[in-house]
């Protein structure tokens, strides 16, 4: 029984549900698991990657959980930088979040090199030139960031702050909180951007090369933005799903609508400075190059509908449905214009990873095809079995919606007014 | 007894202090006798020879290195002196016909291109600037091998490549790792 | 990265490679395999994550029989001599450019195996060790000392046969001659058996890559990207001199396009 | 005073904290690193002196030059030898990568070698008068074919066979000469004759290549003639017929067409157009020396040869290497083809030396139908040891002491040993000797014996390659000639001056399957094999990377199909499927090519595939392409 | 990442890089180190249990944390700023100078069938206290906290000599799952501790000479107080499941906690004594 452990006033399952929730997840981190095993010790022979397509599921799935992960940093800078403090009912399910998405990357990224013992020569011998070096410094800062940040919300379980010195380190470490909070968001902005960079200065790679600013691409700042637009539209449908799961009322329907209204405003601003960027490149940035941009969608299946489903479809309709209120009131359209969003910035990061290896660069290439191998495949579930697991037991054992209670309250209140006027007449 | 805490902590500290500066240096190295217990000094001495005499270049301009058993034999088939270290060696190795295991201290690492010829008759560099007093010892010291890494202990003590390019950058030479590393 | 320092004398090493001549044999595969100590190919290993630091590509006209006509194009490392994409994107300086010879240097030993430089490579130059090297029993004997092995899970790529390049300097100190900028040609050069490959210093202006580059009949790949490659082609035939320029979804050859091999 | 959990953590905590302050934790990082460096099983080259030897390559006839580049004892690199008179600095993939043979996976350690000689010699003892003892040699004309020879002479019913050649051996090809070069799907510019030489005269000489495939020949042939599989004879007819109209009288001595078909019936069956064959023809009259060179298909086409003069001028006469006079008593070379069916007892089969695999059927003819006894001689059991009683390791080059006969292209006679570049592993047994012993021959080193002979001769010249320098054999003593021949010296004849013999045996053709105008309905496909060099001459590993790992070369069981012709087999890019022809079948791996001509399977030979679809310049054979 | 690193080089980009990396690192771990610090502070000067009743009220339901003079309808809605410490409050201050809470003329208020002597102050956690003859406070539980835990299966108090804080914890208690701290009315050290069966809990001794009761509820304000906290017993069990019995004016049973077994009892006291 670890009722002790779970905070008073607010309802969990029983332990043993609780369990049988839990085990399917723990069955899947443990193939996955496995799976990376065999990558780390036979090498990456045990993918489908090779010399042509060099980056595959794991860059692609790096990238789209990274820039899902970005409501950590925005909601952070949205509450603390902007004082939006409605955002404090979601702000510990954010920092959770955000600390799934970036270790779960970072593991990945782990098994993908080649040879994980030297890591560290990053850091050691920095090529300080390369988005890579700006990528890895970026991320493990912002990991340790987040870390700490987690700190507080861990601390504040109920029976860890028994002890006084938790307690107290808690209270004292909350109260500075807003500095990590500008630090991360200053972190987060850079490797965001950087890993847009990453391919915005492939010039080898016209389909992916896009000119910039001083040294950074256009993408770098498509990136930034994108991510800002998706992590609330991420936290949001997160939020709606636990809701679902636990049958709970979790956070007030203004702070979903606030950070739908967030997220669509990005996204428009997102839509309209990538259609920009695109125009520039196919009239210019790609033709310098001696590729034709009309060419790169005649290879099948990646047709020019792929464009028309990233920047209208992905982009333009979920930022409108955002921005309307009369539907942003309505969950249903809400939720799945946020879901919406979510797979247009995955589109966006999938495009640029997998259809720029696919592309062909030199006159007696091959359009090549890429899937993954199930040990690929099984690495990258064992981080998303991770997060499940993390964000459950942090869920159960936590408070990440400070609301919760107090809305518990309210309902009773209701329920009660009810009964009263019922038993009235 | 009110700083209790702090004691225990300090304790702890001392402990790792004490395993990681006394304990890891002795236990990261594995080290092994040379076959012979040879003595340069003697050699220097008594036997007049210069370090190229035996350590000699070949005509490919490839370094010979340790020298093979027939360049010993060539002075050593019988005993000229009476030491028990020449001795054995003949024993064991002259007579057998057997090469000794010599271990080199100075071995670099397999993607090192070190060109003896071009550092000793190109830049005229002594062999003790980096091989020290090596050629006057009186006895061989153990070959001691990181038990991880699997190089020689003098490689990193005083051969790495923070100490090549060193000297190369004294001498306006450090180009590219292409310079040295194949 | 490289020094500021630049050395006294230093070359810009090219070669200049006659399609019309290659008859696609194979030898310069080979030979560059046997002088820089490349594993035979792992079972399993295709023409997708092989590794032939210098490779022959049959191209051809993209007509069918009997009006197709093909030709062998050896693509190697393209030596990029104006800021290679390579170089730039590696995040731990495993990748740089000698100044003394213009060589575009992989170093396996600081390599992470973080695979963005072959993505950088728009030649697909550059090759990933996917398999530990491994060599039938007795093989090994058969390896050249002037060039470390690599290990699994870095990338590697031509370099001219720099361990060529170390010998002769080598050689030169034993003549005591002066070693900047010594004289040696790479294996594949070497084994051409019918001379189609050509080497020499750009900065020499008799040089076979120096000639080259102001010969009508050459290109060089993809030249628009800006990236200044020192290897040069030449070929008499215009549909040859295509292959420089971008791929034409239209005019891919079906051969290549049926050669596409799709993965798991 | 008692430790609680709190000490503990504290204790801990302390150590972690001073673990930091020390070397330990940053040192094992960096090891951790520098391990990955000399990770287990990365090989280190062994370091030593650097030597260069020279020796001949002896996969194939051309003989190339070679020169090692040794470290201590041990090549570690084969190149060749610029300024060679024969080889011309060339070495094609095969030889550069000879040096890896001995340590071959596949290679055959050990064999019964005692069993073997005591059952053979069982065998020939009890042969009946019309059985026969035959020794076949896939590489005629050396010092070993020799002592085949005399061995087959003085055993009883003794009988010496050799693949048929496209000259008997006894005349070469002079491409310097030729300004005009037909070719009937030889493979000129991969692997023909001597790589180097052919290369060197390529500059002269116009190319035409008449072949179905567009192959390395004729992709960089002057001209290709795509004709349709198998119609070489016609087309020779047909270019034979302008010829001899613009000469104004009848086709003369040349074969009538047996179906009498008319110029432009041949035309259409050859696939080209009238003008074509007879711009073909007018040039090969008008820009002469011409030369018509045939991969085995077309007999007619040597008889364009005699048309066009190019006998004595590009056909010339070669005259024999010199052997001792004592070795004259031996055993005429028998063609196979000649042999009646059914009439070996015992076969000997030479595989240390192979210039082209013959198809298992047209020797398993040969063999009484009751047990015969095959013994093989090999590198492997990948040859004929697949049918053979027994299988005798052979050293493998360059371990091998052998000799290499003049290649086709070469005008004067040469002599060339193979020099081992390394010593051959315990058990291996030499085929001379086996066979010599069988018959009771003096145990003399007859490489020596030969080498005498020459230098006694006192003709030619000796080329020594450390200094490229031609030396008169007749300056040397024969110790000095033998060392140099032991160096990788060779030795050239002299021109002959004496004016060269007409005669020339032309190759009887061993295939029985004549063509059938008409396509069977059964095997409607024409099978042509491709990459002959490969099933010839044992791989290194390292070919691999033409194989594997990229597309240059076909490999061993991969087949090529017009996409049409895929779909009319119902297979696909990739698929694997089954090839059938007359002599049986095998699994095949398909890939599609619209430069392949419809009907046509494009296979990449290797023994097996030689069995089943004919060897190199084999007639195109019927197959047919089915699901696996 | 260092000068004295093999390929370092002092440019423009490394100056841009690093330093921010530096700088980044420095904040977080200037932050970390400072919040230790003060946590070590904190401890030193034993402000403990103020943090925690400080973040306990924080997590209190806004209903939970109105203003005394709401409940006694001085204010239409007002949340107590200081964690229902009047002491440092001028508005308490200025109301209880304009209209001092007039004594009813009755010693003992008779609510819902419990007794609330005049003789104590309450604490809004059901905690009384007493001012005794001898300059000590007796601390105790008032009825309805009295009935809430009924006969409480443990109890566990303070060593004599320990200081109490005013909204700090004075001492435990456990009943069924549980497991309640009882917040302290008043600042003191413990002189001597009492039980459940003698009716009060702790004798607390002035820090300093004169004890400071503002804070605590006394007289007129105690009913409307009460009459509030029979509400939120009331939402308490209902939320717990519990048919409440309550609202039609019934007297809570002696022992509230046998009476609704099915009852969450862990939540219902947490909510009563202020501790969520």
């Amino acid at each position: 029984m670890d009722k002790q452990y779970i905070a008073r006033g607010v309802k969990r399952c029983s332990t043993a549900r609780f369990l049988l929730w839990i085990a399917p997840w723990l069955a899947l981190l443990a193939f996955g698991l496995y799976s990376a095993g065999l990558c780390l010790v036979k090498g990456l022979n045990q993918t489908n990657m090779d010399n042509r397509f060099a980056f595959g599921l794991w860059i692609f799935l790096d990238l789209t959980v990274i820039a899902l992960g970005a409501g950590a940093f925005f909601t952070g800078f949205l509450l603390y930088i902007l004082k939006l403090k409605e955002l404090s009912a979601v702000i510990n399910s954010a920092v959770v979040i955000g600390l799934v998405c970036y270790s779960g990357a970072i593991a990945v990224l782990a098994v993908d090199v080649g040879q994980p013992l030297r890591f560290w020569f990053t850091f050691w011998y920095p090529n300080v030139h390369s988005m890579l070096t700006e990528v890895t410094f970026c991320i493990s800062c912002y990991l340790t960031v987040l870390a700490i940040e987690y700190l507080p919300i861990l601390l504040r379980n109920r029976k860890l702050r028994q002890v006084p010195s938790f307690l107290v380190f808690e209270h004292e470490l909350h109260k500075l909180v807003y500095v990590l909070a500008g630090v991360g968001t200053f972190l987060s902005f850079f490797h965001q951007g950087s890993l847009g960079g990453l391919y915005g200065v492939l010039r080898g790679r016209p389909f992916a090369f896009r000119e910039g600013f001083l040294v950074w691409p256009s993408t770098f700042f498509l990136f930034i933005i994108s991510a800002a637009a998706v992590g609330p539209s991420f936290i949001l449908l997160t939020t709606w799903l636990v809701e679902k799961i636990s049958r709970k009322r979790l956070v007030r329907p203004e702070v979903l609508q606030l950070l739908g209204r967030i997220s669509g405003l990005l996204l428009a601003v997102y839509v309209l400075a990538k259609t920009v960027d695109t125009l520039i490149w196919i009239n210019r940035t790609s033709p310098d190059a001696g590729f034709p941009a009309a060419q790169y969608y005649a290879w099948k299946p990646f047709g020019t509908w792929i464009l028309f489903a990233e920047i209208v479809l992905f982009g333009m309709i979920p930022a409108l449905v955002m921005l309307t209120p009369r539907l942003r009131r309505r969950t249903g359209w809400l939720v799945s214009a946020a879901a919406m969003a979510c797979l247009g910035v995955a589109l966006n990061r999938f495009v640029l990873t997998v259809q720029t290896l696919a592309l062909p660069t030199l006159a007696f290439d091959k359009f090549l095809s890429y899937w993954p191998s199930w040990q690929e495949t099984g690495t990258f579930l064992a981080v998303v079995a991770y997060g499940v697991l993390v964000y459950s037991v942090s869920f159960r054992y936590l408070q990440l919606f400070p609301e919760e209670r107090e809305l518990k309250a309210e309902v009773q209140q209701e329920q009660e007014e009810l009964r009263v006027m019922a038993g009235r007449y | 007894m009110k700083h209790r805490g702090k004691i225990v902590f300090l304790a702890g500290v001392l402990i790792a202090m004490g395993a990681g500066w006394l304990g890891f240096p002795r236990a990261i190295y594995q080290s092994r006798p040379q076959p012979v217990n040879f003595s340069h000094k003697v050699h220097a001495d008594k036997a007049g020879t210069k370090c190229e005499d035996c350590h000699a270049f070949r005509e490919d301009g490839t370094f010979a290195g340790i020298p093979s058993l027939d360049k010993c034999a060539g002075c050593h088939a019988a005993a000229m002196g009476a030491t028990v270290a020449e001795k054995n060696f003949i024993d064991q190795y002259v007579t057998p016909q057997r090469e000794p295991p010599w271990a080199s201290y100075a071995r670099q690492p397999e993607n090192v291109y070190f060109s003896h010829i071009t550092h000793v008759k190109l830049a005229q560099v002594k062999c003790e600037r980096c091989h020290g007093d090596e050629g006057s010892t009186d006895t061989l010291r153990p070959y001691q091998q990181d038990r991880i890494s699997g190089y020689s202990r003098d490689v990193w003590r005083d051969m790495k490549m923070d100490d090549c390019v060193a000297c190369h950058r004294q001498h306006g030479l450090e180009h590219s790792c292409l310079d040295c590393h194949k | 990265m490289t020094s500021e320092k630049k050395p006294g004398k230093t070359a810009r090493y090219g070669m200049m490679i006659d399609v019309d001549r290659c008859t696609g044999c194979g030898a310069c595969m080979v030979a560059c395999a046997v002088e820089n100590n490349i594993p035979p190919a792992h079972d399993g290993a295709d023409d997708r994550n092989g590794i032939t630091w210098i490779r022959v590509f049959q191209v051809d006209n993209g007509q069918d029989y009997p009006n197709r006509r093909s030709a062998f194009v050896p693509v190697l490392c393209q030596q990029c001599g104006k800021d290679a994409p390579c170089v730039a994107v590696c995040p731990q300086q495993a990748v740089q450019v000698d100044p003394a010879t213009g060589i575009v240097g992989q170093m396996p030993e600081r390599c992470l195996g973080c695979r963005y430089c072959m993505a950088a490579c728009p030649y697909h130059a550059r090759y990933f060790n996917w398999w530990d090297p491994a060599w039938p029993a007795g093989m090994e004997k058969t390896l050249n000392p002037d060039v470390a092995p690599r290990m699994r899970g870095v990338v590697e790529k031509c370099n001219f046969c720099h361990g060529r390049w170390h010998a002769a300097k080598q050689l030169a100190a034993a003549d005591g001659h002066a070693i900047e900028a010594v004289d040696y040609v790479p294996a594949c050069v070497e084994a051409c058996p019918t001379g189609a490959i050509r080497f020499g210093d750009l900065n020499q202006p008799e040089s076979a890559p120096a000639q080259a580059a102001k010969n009508g009949n050459c290109f060089r790949l993809l030249e628009k990207i800006g990236t200044e490659p020192k290897i040069y082609y030449r070929s008499k035939k215009d549909w040859v001199r295509q292959i420089a320029s971008a791929p034409k979804p239209g005019q891919i050859a079906p051969k290549l396009a049926g050669k596409e091999t799709s993965r798991g | 005073m008692n430790s609680t959990r709190r000490d503990l953590f504290k204790l801990v905590g302390g150590s972690v904290v001073g673990a930091f302050f020390t070397p330990a934790p940053w040192r094992l990082i960096a090891d951790s690193a520098l391990w990955s460096e000399n990770w287990p099983g990365i090989p280190r080259p062994a370091r030593g002196e650097v030597r260069t030897r020279f020796t001949n390559c002896a996969l194939c006839p051309a003989g190339c030059a070679v020169r090692a580049r040794c470290v201590g004892d041990q090549p570690v690199a084969l190149m060749g030898v610029p300024g060679h008179p024969l080889s011309h600095g060339a070495l094609c993939p095969f030889g550069l990568t000879a040096h890896h043979l001995p340590y071959l996976p596949s290679r055959l350690k050990q064999g019964p070698a005692k069993e073997a000689a005591e059952t053979v010699s069982a065998a020939i003892s009890k042969c009946g008068p019309s059985e026969q003892v035959a020794v076949l040699d896939l590489r005629p004309g050396r010092t070993a074919s020799w002592t085949y020879r005399r061995a087959m002479a003085s055993v009883k019913n003794g009988l010496y066979l050799a693949p048929p050649s496209p000259l008997g051996g006894s005349a070469a090809f002079d491409l310097q000469e030729a300004k005009t070069v037909l070719s009937f799907g030889a493979p000129l510019l991969d692997g023909w004759g001597t790589p180097g030489n052919v290369i060197a005269a390529r500059e002269n000489f116009r190319l035409i290549q008449a072949e179905p495939l567009e192959s390395r020949t004729a992709s960089l042939a002057d001209l290709w003639l795509p004709i349709r599989p198998g119609s070489e004879e016609a087309l020779a007819q047909a270019i034979a017929n302008v010829l001899a109209d613009r000469r104004g009288q009848g086709l003369g001595g040349a074969p009538a067409d047996s179906a009498g078909r008319g110029q432009g019936n041949l035309a259409a069956v050859t696939g080209l157009t009238e003008q074509q064959i007879t711009s073909v023809a007018e040039e090969l009259a008008h820009n002469g020396p011409a030369l018509v060179l045939d991969g085995g298909q077309a007999p007619a086409a040597m008889e364009l040869n005699r048309l066009l003069g190019s006998l004595g001028r590009t056909i010339v006469a070669r005259r024999e290497t010199p052997v001792p006079e004592a070795w004259k008593k031996a055993a005429p070379v028998t063609n196979l083809a000649s042999v009646p069916d059914g009439s070996i007892r015992v076969l000997l089969i030479d595989e240390s030396a192979v210039d082209g695999y013959l198809p298992w059927g047209t020797i398993e003819r040969k063999l009484v139908r009751d047990n015969p006894l095959v013994v093989t001689f090999a590198w492997s059991r990948q040859g004929y040891g697949r049918y053979a009683q027994y299988v005798l390791p052979t050293a493998v080059y360059p371990e091998v002491f052998d000799d290499i006969p003049p290649a086709i292209d070469s005008v004067a006679a040469a002599f060339r040993i193979a020099a081992p570049l390394v010593a051959p592993p315990a058990g291996m047994v030499n085929p001379s000797e086996f066979i010599g012993g069988l018959a009771g021959l003096p145990a003399k080193d007859a490489l020596r014996e030969r080498a005498d002979a020459i230098h006694k001769a006192g003709r030619g010249t000796l080329f020594t390659y450390a200094g490229a320098q031609s030396t008169a054999v007749r300056d040397m003593n024969p110790d000095d000639f033998w060392k140099a021949l032991n160096e990788g010296g060779c030795w050239l004849d002299a021109v002959d001056e004496s004016g060269a013999s007409h005669r020339f045996s032309w190759p009887a053709n061993a295939d029985d399957e004549k063509r059938s105008s008409a396509p069977p309905e059964d095997l409607p496909l024409v099978a042509i094999t491709c990459e002959t060099r490969a099933a010839a001459a044992p791989l290194s590993p390292l070919m691999s990377k033409l194989y594997q790992e990229s597309n240059l070369r076909l490999a061993a069981n991969h087949a090529v199909l017009n996409p049409v012709t895929a779909r009319a087999c119902g297979v696909a890019e990739g698929a694997r499927a089954i090839l059938q022809t007359r002599c049986g079948s095998a699994q095949i791996e398909i890939s599609l090519d619209s430069g392949v001509p419809p009907g046509v399977v494009k296979v990449a030979a290797g023994a097996g595939m030689i069995d089943l679809c004919g060897g190199p310049g084999g007639h195109p054979t019927r197959a047919k392409v089915v699901v696996a | 990442m260092f000068p004295w690193n093999y390929g370092f080089h002092w440019s423009a980009a490394s100056y841009i890089f690093l330093g921010a990396f530096y700088t980044v690192l420095l904040v977080v771990a200037a932050t970390v180190i400072s919040a230790v610090l003060r946590s070590r502070r904190d401890l030193r000067a034993h402000e403990t249990e103020e943090i925690r009743w400080h973040s306990d009220f924080h997590d209190l339901p806004a209903r939970d944390r109105v203003c005394r003079h709401v409940l006694a309808g001085e204010f239409a809605r007002r949340e107590c700023p200081n964690a229902f410490d009047c002491r440092l409050c001028e508005t308490h201050a200025r109301l209880i100078a304009a209209h001092p809470p007039e004594q009813p003329d009755e010693p003992e208020e008779e609510i819902f069938g419990m007794s609330f002597p005049l003789d104590r102050l309450y604490h809004r956690g059901h905690a009384w206290a007493r001012p005794e003859a001898d300059g000590t406070v007796t601390v105790g539980l008032d009825e309805l906290g009295g009935r809430l835990v009924g006969a409480p299966d443990a109890v566990d108090l303070p060593q004599p000599g320990a200081v109490v804080h005013a909204n700090g914890t004075a001492f435990h208690i456990h009943k069924r799952e549980a497991d309640v701290r009882v917040l302290s009315p008043v600042d003191g050290e413990v002189v001597e501790t009492g039980g459940t069966g003698r009716g009060w809990y702790l004798k607390v001794k002035p820090l300093n000479g004169q004890m400071d009761m503002r804070h605590l509820l006394c007289g007129a304000e105690i009913k409307p107080w009460l009459m509030r906290e029979m509400e939120r017993l009331q939402l308490a069990l209902s939320a717990e499941g519990a048919a409440p019995t309550l609202a039609d004016g019934g007297v809570p049973v002696a022992d509230i906690a046998q009476s609704y077994p099915e009852a969450d009892w862990d939540a219902v006291c947490g909510e009563m004594f202020l501790e969520p």
